[in-house]
């Protein structure tokens, strides 16, 4: 029968078509959070496991599922309405081999799983820069601990660090909003926290994401390993703001963003805090 | 509870369709009250303002409580041995009983939440107040229910409608009561005498 | 499965009006029960004592949670009959039980709190 | 006997009208209703993500504001899994349970009516929210938090939207729960002599699965959400940080049922094509046995995975180890499944049926959707695919492209067994593509969108971001999806319009409901079948050579022989007993939400008299029901 031909055809054809959207997709010019560009080792990292151990695995089984399926379904068309085929009930040792088989396959991609989980579980790096990330209804406040960040006069557009007990002697750790600088090829420890509702920190290029909180404290860590700026955006409903709740991380080399903490400590952090939308074209290039 | 005659038709397992429900329920019950204790059992020693349960409970009174709870499972099941020896009298006189030490427990369960509320727990006044109340509320609930069924169970035994073929209405609200009181055992031990 | 075994092409025949079941046995009489409920009572009793003595936490804890499962289980095999009903039914309870254990217990060694 | 059964033709016949449907407690009837009620919700589901996609279309959209692109999509998700998929699938169940096992109807046919009626209550409820805000100064007033609802979010929403979010959906898990111990009890008890556990077709067993699912996953999101509902009505504690509350506990409970309900979505659909297929290829099932083990090993092992939607709240190293392994094993059922049903195709006489197509649909649709899912168990992936377009391709791939489809096939297969014409064959496949096409065309593309880091329910994107492009695809393939459904509604139109009669058995069936005349007669069977085989109907119609070659057997064959004297001895038995209609399900479903709207509005408005009066009409339903002399 010709027309189920031609069925079969715009199957293909849609098929085709699919894969050519992927094609186009993953190749467009302005990806600013294209989780498959990473800049940061951590971001790299997730990335690989996923082609390496899974896409690859998945795409033969698809096109095998896919081959099969595709052939039965020509091959063995009714062609007369008395045609009566053979009564096969089953077949105990290939739905043993086809039980066995993905078993195998899973444990195997369990493998490299739990080691980057393990990985991304530790600690961040002795030199690293620690800064404890805030989500609020609806924006980003980055507080830097180390203390040699230590400000002199509080940001009044963090709000997280008001909210907070002052400790004894100490002064306030810069803090500025929506904007986080970090020197390039440093690892940054973060401390995730939220002062309202669930938010999620995630900025694609560098990192996959966490959830802020409230009540507890994440952790994780990142780095960038190109000079740049990138963009990132809360990763849990958070209410009507959610959508427009952006920053920018800007990598840059140790001596500019020394010169930018400079500035900010001098100018009270508030200076170059992020103002409407955040601009996602990259710097440093 | 219909009046459709006790063995009108066997079912394919020869167990009764209405006491194979009877035990579905009770076992999605199980995770009902699971979930309950559990959120229960998480906020223990939890909360950040008081008042704490040691300086609640009393366990002399609540034993009491449980007693009676406990006792009710007895004089339900002696109604049902009642009704499945054709003993009319024994029965009425079993399930007035039961109900009444139903109504008992759940007399004490107001006096205690009366007497928790004027010492300053709410639903809304700490962690211990809100597990405290939901998990031990939703029980008195599953209790008044049963009460107000097994009245109607002693109002048709009066009327002389529930005979000794329709003993299965009475096996069913006994099943029901007793699962409720040996959620309270669990509460009981879970709640009040094991205390961090 | 015991449930495919008790069915043939026949049906089991009609039962009496009184309580047995398929594959179960006659329920207890009065007597039995009330034996039951006076051990029960004696349980509570010393359950509530336990309460009262000087002994230690993980003592208290062990000897309530026992007596408490002791008591659970002689009111679900006695008065709920599970002791003389189908398998199904014990099945059901002792499935859900393990269910909800199982689940929470996973969910508050995730969470803390107070059992930790 | 003869003569009892032309008075009870006669008695359904005279019983007809609006009255009758209100009152009807016959499976079939409620059948009926749960699908057109359904299916008017996925009209409404429908337009809500048509609406959702043209916000989307383009960067910086101005068709919705923020506020009600929230409450749509939370609406829309809320009414595609709880008021289509399950309820559709609650359809079949309905249609088919007693028919496939041989009785003539379930175990409780009023507690039956009762679920339909508070689920149309509950469906009705939840969308009644939409009017709460102030419509007509054009604000919607649904609830805003999200499918799942997470806490606090859910607990800082204002207006009323959460209170009857989480009302209805209390209300429509008391008519999950008691269709579930409903179905239940009927595949236990009411099989026809000789229809053993083996023998039963497979989509009796992947229902009595999803009902053993629902009965111990619902009672845990009910507590979740009255949870959820002290804490917003009466100031308790659950969710609230500032007293020491975990929202994570929210989480915990929600996926704990979560999951569980992804099954419950999916397996009935499953069922339906191992129907499918079976009867148009003229094979049976491959591997029956280990189709059927398979949906108990994933009901079993789908208890052990909720921990995979909270990869990202920090849980630590070994819960997400574990819970990635034990999502990536429930891979190997799902996979038994798949490959029996190619393997079922294989060597089969196929034939290129609509619900054939729509099987095949599924299979592929379904296998996409899986694998998806797969890679989202790989942990450190997930941090980057969690909550974005990736997501939620993969969940439509497996709920539009799996449950839908398999819906869809159900549809076709058994349309002319309930109204006695069958499915337009043009129509039916021009619905097919255009579905199949625009399926893809809208999920294919928010893959892609996801990886290139879209997050999901976010009302606008900007225009630097490179999502415009494959959004407007996405949406263009929506509008494709929803002609495909006016296509379908077409088809049903034009075909309850046909003279033509389908016949008793117009695919060459395999099981007992192609033995019945088509419409089915109220009674369903004058005799009460003896059961001698899995797919019973085939092997009246078929017997096999020494080859494994089936060899029609003419009238009057042994089997026929056989099959009298097996009347004989069902003709010793009762006659036949219907159960009679009743208005007090309806009655008691009435108060529910009567009684949720009291509880919402108790503060503002004084309705403390409207929970009494919601709890005296249920009650009141209640005792007229159980003191109705009713033969049930
Ligand atoms: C019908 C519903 C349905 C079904 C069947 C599934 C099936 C699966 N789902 Fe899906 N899922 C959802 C509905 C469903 N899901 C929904 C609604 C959400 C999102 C909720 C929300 O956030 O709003 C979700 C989200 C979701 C997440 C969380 C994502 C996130 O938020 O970050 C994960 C993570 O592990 C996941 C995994 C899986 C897996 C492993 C399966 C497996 O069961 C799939 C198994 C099938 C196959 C793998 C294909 C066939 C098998 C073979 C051909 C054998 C060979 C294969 C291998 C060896 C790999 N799902
Ligand atoms: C079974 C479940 C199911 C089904 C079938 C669908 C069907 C569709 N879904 Fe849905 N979806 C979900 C379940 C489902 N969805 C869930 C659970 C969510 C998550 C919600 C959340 O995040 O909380 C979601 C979220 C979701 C989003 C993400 C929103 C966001 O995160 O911001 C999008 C975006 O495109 C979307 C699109 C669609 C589309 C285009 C369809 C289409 O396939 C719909 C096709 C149907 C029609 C087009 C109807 C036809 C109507 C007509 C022809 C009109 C005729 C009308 C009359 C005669 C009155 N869905
Ligand atoms: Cu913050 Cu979304
Ligand atoms: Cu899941």
């Amino acid at each position: 029968m010709g027309v189920q031909r031609t069925h079969l055809r715009l199957a293909v054809t849609a098929l085709l078509v699919a894969i050519l959207v992927l094609l186009v997709g993953c190749g467009t010019v302005d990806d600013p959070q294209n989780t498959f560009a990473p800049e940061g080792d951590v971001a790299r990292k997730q990335r690989d496991l996923l082609l390496v151990w899974v896409l690859g695995p998945a795409a033969v089984i698809l096109v095998l599922v896919f081959g099969v399926l595709g052939y039965s379904l020509i091959r063995f068309r009714r062609k007369s309405d008395n045609e009566l085929p053979k009564q096969v009930h089953g077949n105990n040792r290939l739905e043993i081999a086809w039980t066995i088989a993905p078993a195998i396959l899973l444990l195997i991609i369990a493998v490299p799983t739990i080691d980057a989980v393990i990985d991304l579980g530790r600690g961040p790096a002795t030199d690293a820069l620690h800064v404890r990330v805030t989500g609020r209804q609806w924006q980003w406040e980055f507080e830097y601990l180390d203390p040699e960040y230590e400000a002199a006069e509080a940001n009044l557009e963090c709000v997280a660090p008001q909210l907070r007990a002052p400790e004894d002697g100490a002064g306030q750790p810069l803090c500025v909003v929506g904007e986080l600088h970090i020197p390039v090829d440093r690892e940054v420890g973060i401390e995730l926290e939220s002062i309202d509702v669930i938010h999620s920190f995630w900025v694609p290029k560098l990192a996959g994401k966490l959830d802020n909180i409230p009540g507890t404290t994440n952790r994780m860590f990142f780095n960038a390993t190109k000079i740049g700026s990138y963009s990132g955006q809360c990763a849990e409903f958070c209410g009507l703001g959610h959508a427009d709740m952006k920053m920018i991380i800007v990598a840059e080399s140790e001596e500019d963003f020394q010169e930018w903490v400079t500035d900010q400590l001098e100018g009270g952090g508030a200076a170059r805090s992020r103002t409407g939308e955040p601009d996602l074209v990259s710097r440093g290039e | 509870m219909s009046h459709a005659p006790a063995a009108l038709e066997t079912t394919a397992t020869g167990i009764d369709n209405r006491k194979l429900l009877m035990w579905l329920f009770l076992a999605s019950e199980t995770l009902l009250f699971g979930s309950l204790i559990a959120a229960y059992l998480l906020y223990r020693g939890q909360s950040v303002v008081g008042p704490y349960p040691e300086e609640l409970f009393d366990i002399p009174f609540t034993s009491v409580s449980a007693f009676v709870l406990l006792m009710s499972s007895v004089t339900m099941v002696l109604a049902l041995a009642a009704i499945q020896r054709g003993d009319q009298r024994g029965l009425r006189i079993w399930l007035f009983t039961t109900a009444l030490l139903g109504m008992l427990f759940i007399s004490g369960q107001a006096f205690e939440f009366t007497e928790f509320n004027r010492e300053g727990l709410s639903l809304s006044s700490n962690l211990f107040g809100t597990t405290f109340f939901v998990l031990t509320g939703f029980h008195g609930a599953h209790v008044t229910v049963g009460v107000l069924v097994l009245l109607s169970l002693l109002v048709m035994a009066l009327r002389g409608r529930l005979t000794r073929s329709q003993s299965m209405n009475v096996e069913l609200v006994g099943l029901y009561w007793h699962f409720v009181d040996v959620v309270w055992i669990a509460i009981f031990t879970l709640v009040y005498l094991i205390q961090p | 499965m015991t449930l495919a075994e008790s069915r043939g092409i026949k049906r089991p025949p009609e039962h009496e009006a009184d309580a047995r079941q398929a594959g179960g046995r006659a329920h207890p009489g009065p007597l039995e029960y009330t034996r039951i409920g006076l051990i029960l009572a004696v349980i509570t009793a010393v359950e509530v004592g336990a309460f009262y003595m000087d002994i230690a936490q993980w003592a208290l804890v062990s000897i309530l949670v026992v007596l408490s499962a002791v008591k659970f289980s002689l009111v679900v095999m006695w008065f709920m009959h599970l002791r003389f009903d189908s398998r199904l039914f014990s099945g059901l309870l002792v499935g859900g039980l393990m269910l909800a254990a199982a689940l929470f217990v996973v969910v508050l060694s995730t969470l803390g709190g107070g059992l930790t | 006997m003869v003569e009892a059964m032309r008075k009870l033709r006669a008695d359904a016949e005279s019983y007809q009208g609006w009255w009758s449907w209100l009152t009807t407690v016959d499976h079939k009837r409620i059948g009926v209703m749960y699908g057109v009620t359904a299916f008017s919700f996925f009209l409404l589901g429908g337009v809500e993500a048509l609406l959702i996609r043209l916000q989307l279309s383009t960067s910086n959209g101005q068709v919705l504001d923020p506020d009600a692109y929230n409450r749509l999509f939370t609406m829309h998700g809320t009414t595609m899994i709880f008021l289509v998929v399950m309820p559709l699938s609650a359809a079949f169940f309905n249609l088919l349970i007693p028919l496939l096992i041989g009785a003539r109807d379930v175990a409780f046919p009023r507690l039956n009516a009762f679920s339909f009626w508070v689920f149309l209550a509950g469906g009705l409820f939840m969308n009644a929210s939409f009017f709460t805000g102030g419509i007509f100064q054009g604000k919607l007033g649904a609830p805003d938090a999200g499918w799942f609802g997470y806490a606090p979010l859910s607990l800082v929403s204002t207006g009323q939207g959460i209170d009857f979010w989480a009302f209805g959906l209390l209300i429509l898990g008391i008519a999950s729960m008691a269709a579930g111990f409903n179905f239940i009890v009927t595949i236990f008890n009411m099989r026809a002599p000789g229809m053993t556990l083996l023998r039963m077709p497979v989509f009796v067993w992947m229902t009595l699965v999803t009902s053993f699912l629902i009965i111990f996953a619902m009672p845990i999101i009910t507590v979740a959400l009255f949870e959820l509902l002290f804490d917003r009505l009466y100031g308790a504690n659950f969710f609230n940080m500032a007293a020491g509350g975990k929202p994570l506990l929210w989480q915990h409970m929600f996926w704990l049922f979560g999951h569980p309900e992804v099954y419950i979505l999916i397996l009935p659909a499953m069922g339906i094509v191992s129907e499918v297929l079976p009867t148009f290829s003229r094979k049976p099932l491959f591997g029956y046995q280990f189709v059927i083990f398979s949906g108990l090993a994933i009901a079993f092992m789908s208890w052990g995975v909720w921990a995979h939607h909270m990869y990202t709240t920090g849980l630590g190293t070994i819960a997400n180890s574990a819970f990635a392994v034990s999502t990536m094993l429930i891979a190997v059922p799902t996979g038994i499944k798949i490959f029996s049903w190619i393997a079922t195709l294989w060597g089969g006489s196929i034939n290129l049926k609509t619900p054939l197509y729509f099987s095949v649909g599924f299979i592929s649709m379904f296998v996409i959707g899986g694998l998806t899912g797969v890679m989202h168990t790989v942990v450190p992936s997930d941090y980057q695919q969690q909550d974005t377009y990736f997501v939620v391709a993969h969940f439509h791939q497996v709920l539009f492209g799996g449950a839908m489809f398999g819906l869809f096939a159900g549809i076709y297969y058994w349309f002319p067994k309930f109204t006695g014409r069958l499915l337009h064959e043009g129509w039916g496949k021009l619905h097919f593509w255009l579905m199949f096409i625009g399926f893809n065309l809208t999920f294919q593309p928010m893959m892609i969108l996801g990886l290139l880091g879209m997050p999901r329910r976010i009302y606008s994107y900007g225009s630097g971001t490179g999502w415009d492009f494959l959004n407007m695809l996405a949406t263009a393939g929506a509008f494709l999806i929803g002609l495909s459904i006016l296509v379908f509604m077409i088809n049903v139109v034009v075909s309850l319009r046909r003279k033509e009669r389908a016949g008793a058995d117009p695919w060459d069936g395999r099981t007992l409901e192609w033995s019945l005349p088509s419409p089915v007669p109220p009674y369903n069977f004058a005799e009460i079948p003896t059961v001698r085989a899995r797919d019973d109907f085939w092997h009246q119609k078929y017997a096999e050579d020494e080859e494994g070659r089936p060899v029609p057997i003419v009238a009057g064959g042994a089997y026929q022989a056989e099959e009298e004297e097996g009347e004989e001895e069902a003709e010793t038995g009762h006659g036949i007993h219907m159960p009679s209609p009743s208005f007090w399900p309806l009655i008691a479903a009435i108060g529910l939400p009567i009684m949720a709207a009291g509880f919402i509005y108790q503060e503002s408005a004084n309705l403390l008299p409207m929970i009494a009066i919601g709890a005296v009409i249920t009650i009141v339903g209640i005792y007229g029901w159980a003191l109705e002399p009713a033969s049930e």
